[in-house]
């Protein structure tokens, strides 16, 4: 051999065997009348250089020309099993299957060579107008029906508002935000007690403070006490123009 | 006379093959790109190199084509065609179905009959507090702030939108049912008249 | 007969919406879209969709455009005209996608030819074994698990992807180069015809 080729580069045996067909300049079929099998057992010595999984097959196949060559030595019994396919059409067979696959992969590889100067982009960034939600049930009859049986509700039950009383809750955790945020955008500080007028409710009251811890919480305002139960000052830091993505905790569907 | 045809001819040809070169280098770069940049690779004088953008600029927009290109005294780009906007929303962000509850419904039939009214206004007629079906009617849409009520606290008066008309496929509120009976001020008092559903 | 022809027209006005929409998502998608994704926003039947689809990968093709459609089975996607790959070059960072190796590509190719097929039936073709080209495949994404071979062990069945296709520039794997001639059964009969490599 003129030059060594690392048996690294070949894919396995039959990758190695048809490179020494194509060398040879021979057809497949007359793989067994040349000289091959001694070239390729020769190329066995390069098997320390490969793991245990590349050598087992190289050696299989070493085994198996082996084999096929004692076979072409010795004389054969006149009649084989019709059955079994003698090794020597199987490796041909074998060897043209992996041929023809060898060069489809070599076509394959050209066309994604080819594939490959088609490019593709990246998705555009653009703002999209906001996500229609599509209201389900909303038709003027259900709407209709819908106020029709709120005003029965309230037919039904008037001893129940008289008897009782009930006031609706008229202060909630975001009125009393919009409040304070209002007298913050003119004031920028004020003291706690400033929030109430003196005959405030005590839902009043309570939701104010709510108002107040939920402010705290986003950073809105800050709030100074120089000493304990000193007055309570509230200043304005990063106020909100809109909470309208916030829930509080008084709301919820009815 | 013949040959000057055939010249002419290969001329358009060219430039042809010069826009669609253009088309391909814009459509892979995605970002903007110095028009000095594509006059480089293409060995076009500059002048010529605008001449060409401008025009291909005008024929995208005639055609209305879903990608258009957008020339800057320094750039060009491709973009997509903002006239398709709502088909590409629809694909990146299809639109959401929500059933409506009966709170919503109850609170934009009391706004959309009585407008303008305030939240304090829809909760005496319903009882109950309405500031989440309030919130949630102006994220959809449908009902949106009018004014102020020239009351103590300068409250905030609401009335339907023309999504709200849309919606519910009517053109203006007194089409709804029996809107001159429901739109007026006392309802209680006469709810004896309503008829039952 | 004047009717007729104006239905004509503005049907064909139609299409050419279509098509500017079409082309405006696929510009903004950027990645492959699902074929079934666009009949939902333009609300058209598959059938009507993959032939629009079909028409327009053709006409892009026979005018040279710069961009170019690449339509799949399941998806579309706008990729540039390789025509002008070489401007491309001179204008953006060669951004060469990686090689495929000898040995995927020969376990690739057995699978495309013959699929759906089990790793043993890749082996028993190259005569080693295929586990890591195997797996580096699937993580590629152009192969795939397509179901299970009903003989002792069940092992699986593996098949191309979509993005086997695109990634090969093809429609479809009947495409591929010598499809009947590599898809059959037993190869070495006609060997003697097959071109020496």
């Amino acid at each position: 051999m003129p030059y060594t080729v690392q048996l690294q580069q070949f894919e396995g045996p039959l990758d190695l065997l048809l490179h020494l067909i194509e060398e040879a300049e021979l057809d497949v079929k007359d793989i067994f009348v040349s000289e091959i099998t001694a070239q390729y057992l020769s190329y066995m010595d390069q098997l320390d250089e490969l793991d245990m999984d590349t050598a087992s097959e190289f050696l299989t196949m070493a085994a198996t020309l082996l084999y096929i060559k004692s076979r072409q030595l010795l004389p054969r019994p006149p009649k084989e099993d019709e059955a079994e396919e003698d090794p020597e059409t199987l490796l041909i067979r074998q060897l043209r299957d992996y041929k023809a696959f060898k060069e489809a992969s070599e076509q394959l590889k050209t066309l994604f060579e080819d594939a490959k100067n088609s490019r593709t982009r990246l998705p555009e960034d653009i703002p999209l107008p906001p996500k229609e939600v599509a209201l389900d049930g909303a038709t003027m009859e259900g709407l209709f029906a819908a106020f029709l049986e709120m005003l029965a509700r309230k037919k039904d039950e008037p001893e129940v508002i008289h008897s009782q009383h009930v006031n609706p809750d008229r202060y909630t955790v975001r009125s009393q935000t919009a409040k304070i945020r209002s007298v913050l955008l003119e004031k920028h500080a004020i003291s706690f007690e400033d929030l109430f007028t003196a005959d405030a409710e005590r839902t009043e009251i309570i939701a104010t403070f709510m108002a107040l811890l939920e402010m705290i919480a986003r950073g809105e305002i800050l709030l100074k006490q120089k000493a304990p139960f000193a007055p309570i000052r509230i200043s304005a830091d990063k106020l909100l123009l809109d909470d309208d993505n916030y829930e509080y905790m008084d709301e919820s569907e009815d | 006379m013949e040959e000057r045809k055939e010249e002419a001819k290969q001329e358009s040809r060219n430039e042809q093959l010069l826009r669609h070169k253009i088309e391909c280098m814009l459509f892979v770069a995605g970002d903007p790109v110095a028009i000095t940049e594509l006059a480089r690779v293409l060995d076009l004088p500059m002048p010529k190199m605008r001449n060409l953008l401008s025009e291909m600029e005008y024929s995208y927009r005639v055609e209305g084509r879903g990608v258009q290109l957008l020339v800057t005294h320094d750039t060009a780009q491709l973009v997509s065609n903002r006239d398709y906007i709502e088909e590409v929303k629809q694909l990146v962000n299809p639109d959401e179905t929500k059933s409506v509850s009966q709170s919503l419904l109850e609170t934009l039939a009391v706004i959309a009959y009585r407008q303008p009214v305030t939240r304090a206004d829809v909760e005496r007629v319903r009882g109950v507090r309405c500031d989440y079906a309030v919130t949630q009617l102006q994220k959809l849409d449908l009902i949106v702030e009018v004014g102020r009520k020239d009351v103590v606290g300068h409250p905030t008066l609401f009335g339907t939108t023309d999504k709200f008309l849309r919606q519910f496929g009517i053109h203006t509120v007194d089409e709804m049912p029996n809107f001159q009976h429901y739109s007026q001020e006392i309802i209680e008092d006469s709810s004896e008249e309503i008829p039952v559903v």
